[in-house]
């Protein structure tokens, strides 16, 4: 019973995205928004400025190095998470922790 | 030509993902849930984006489905 | 009210998508397949993404010696592109502490059905 | 160490295949700037050929990359990609700013070889972190890192 509420619950979700995709620029569109920007600098000077023929290299490494270098952070706090919830380093109680 | 074959591999991806929701054994539905990783891998490639392609084929279609193959070995072991 | 264009369809697909995965974790008891349920939502952001980053009769965001042909190439653009490369390596992190989390949870509470799971934290 | 892993078939695929990945990973990661590819498809490629060689031999595949190994390689990245950001520092740069380092090159070159450091740190710390997960959910019984 509750299931089905919660699947009624999605169609006014489709509606609103539905709307929310009416106004958004159609797919390839040139003289889009996100296009307008900085878009355009990267694609004209991220070669002789970088040196990387690869556009999306040169954003990731070097214009936005510094998203990467927190984002390398945070997939090595999920790791370090990773051994802690499972407590592969308890010396004091191998194998089977119980709980 | 090429602009119905982004809506084609979305809906795919779509039906992919229905059935890894309603597939019956844990199992095939990560299985299920590879194939999907793929068909948005193709998605990727589709409309221009091969590096992110690339990532997407070598972490969800290999990675993600290792993950959860194990955690689901190790929690179906006498679940009652 | 604007009606969808055929050009919008990608989006309409990516909400579609989203919302396969937000029934998944509203209405799936299991909780490995309610961490699949989230990870197809992430799928679907990562593609509104990428049909944002489209250019028509565009190329990959890599430069070609345009030599041979006097036409510039419409590239993509690259920095959805970057930005969901970041995403779908933090999503693979993610995902992994959850299923450390569920293995967990299934070692304390022997299920990961919600409904028992439920029953046996009131006991 | 001929050691066979579990069936024939798959002894051969996993021993032809981990040094072929491994070449891979490097062709992806220094030939980046030219093609798709980087530091996280690189990455994500060494681990992948290590999860291969634990998933076929077991426990015997600790003498490829053990955990506390993988540990370690997931603080090397990350601590990689910092260094070379401060080390900018001493030749009077930025965070990160790798056009100040006095190689004997083009300036566009210098930052290419700076970027080609921190996707090898990126490459480092993401193959770690990812062996690591795995091992922790695929923890042999009695507990051993």
């Amino acid at each position: 019973m509750i299931r089905r509420l919660t699947v009624l619950l999605l169609a006014p979700a489709l509606v609103v995205l539905l709307q929310a995709a009416a106004d958004l620029p159609e797919v390839g569109d040139s003289t889009a928004p996100a296009f307008a920007h900085v878009a355009p600098y990267y694609l004209a000077h991220a070669h002789e400025e970088t040196g990387a023929a690869n556009y999306v290299t040169a954003v990731l490494a070097d214009y936005r190095g510094y998203d990467t270098f927190g984002e390398l952070t945070v997939i090595f706090t999920a790791g370090l998470a990773c051994l802690l919830i499972l407590g592969v380093c308890d010396k004091a109680t191998p194998g089977r922790d119980g709980a | 030509m090429i602009d119905l074959l982004g809506p084609l591999f979305l809906l795919l991806m779509v039906v992919c993902a229905l059935a890894a929701l309603n597939a019956k054994d844990l199992l095939s539905a990560v299985t299920i849930f590879g194939a999907f990783s793929f068909f948005s891998a193709v998605y990727f490639v589709v409309q221009d984006a091969p590096d992110v392609a690339f990532t997407e084929a070598a972490v969800g279609a290999v990675i993600t489905t290792v993950f959860f193959v194990c955690a689901i070995q190790r929690t179906s072991e006498d679940d009652q | 009210m604007s009606l969808l264009a055929p050009g919008q369809l990608q989006y309409a697909l990516a909400a579609l998508l989203m919302l396969t995965g937000l029934y998944g974790m509203l209405a799936k008891t299991n909780l490995a397949r309610k961490l699949m349920a989230m990870n197809v939502m992430q799928v679907a952001v990562i593609v509104f993404f990428i049909a944002l980053a489209v250019r028509s009769g565009g190329s990959p965001p890599i430069e070609i010696e345009h030599a041979a042909t006097q036409i510039e190439p419409a590239y993509a653009n690259p920095l959805p592109h970057a930005l969901m490369l970041t995403a779908i390596v933090v999503s693979v992190s993610t995902t992994g502490v959850a299923l450390a989390l569920l293995v967990r949870v299934h070692r304390r509470f022997r299920t990961l059905d919600e409904s028992k799971l439920l029953d046996r934290l009131r006991e | 160490m001929r050691s066979t892993f579990g069936s024939p078939v798959l002894d051969a695929a996993a021993r032809l295949l981990a040094p072929f990945m491994w070449l891979f990973a490097a062709y992806v990661v220094i030939h980046g700037h030219e093609s798709p590819g980087g530091g996280f498809q690189a990455g994500v490629i060494v681990a992948a050929s290590i999860i291969l060689l634990r998933l076929v031999r077991g426990r015997l595949a600790a003498s490829v990359l053990t955990s506390r190994d993988a540990l370690t390689l997931a603080c090397l990245g990350p601590l990689l990609y910092g260094g070379i950001g401060i080390a900018s520092f001493f030749f009077g740069g930025n965070f990160l700013d790798y056009g100040v380092f006095p190689f004997p090159m083009e300036p566009s070159e210098v930052r290419a070889m700076g970027t080609l450091g921190i996707e090898i740190g990126v490459a480092v710390g993401v193959a770690g972190v990812l062996v690591l997960i795995f091992d922790a959910l695929a923890r042999w019984e009695d507990g051993t890192l």
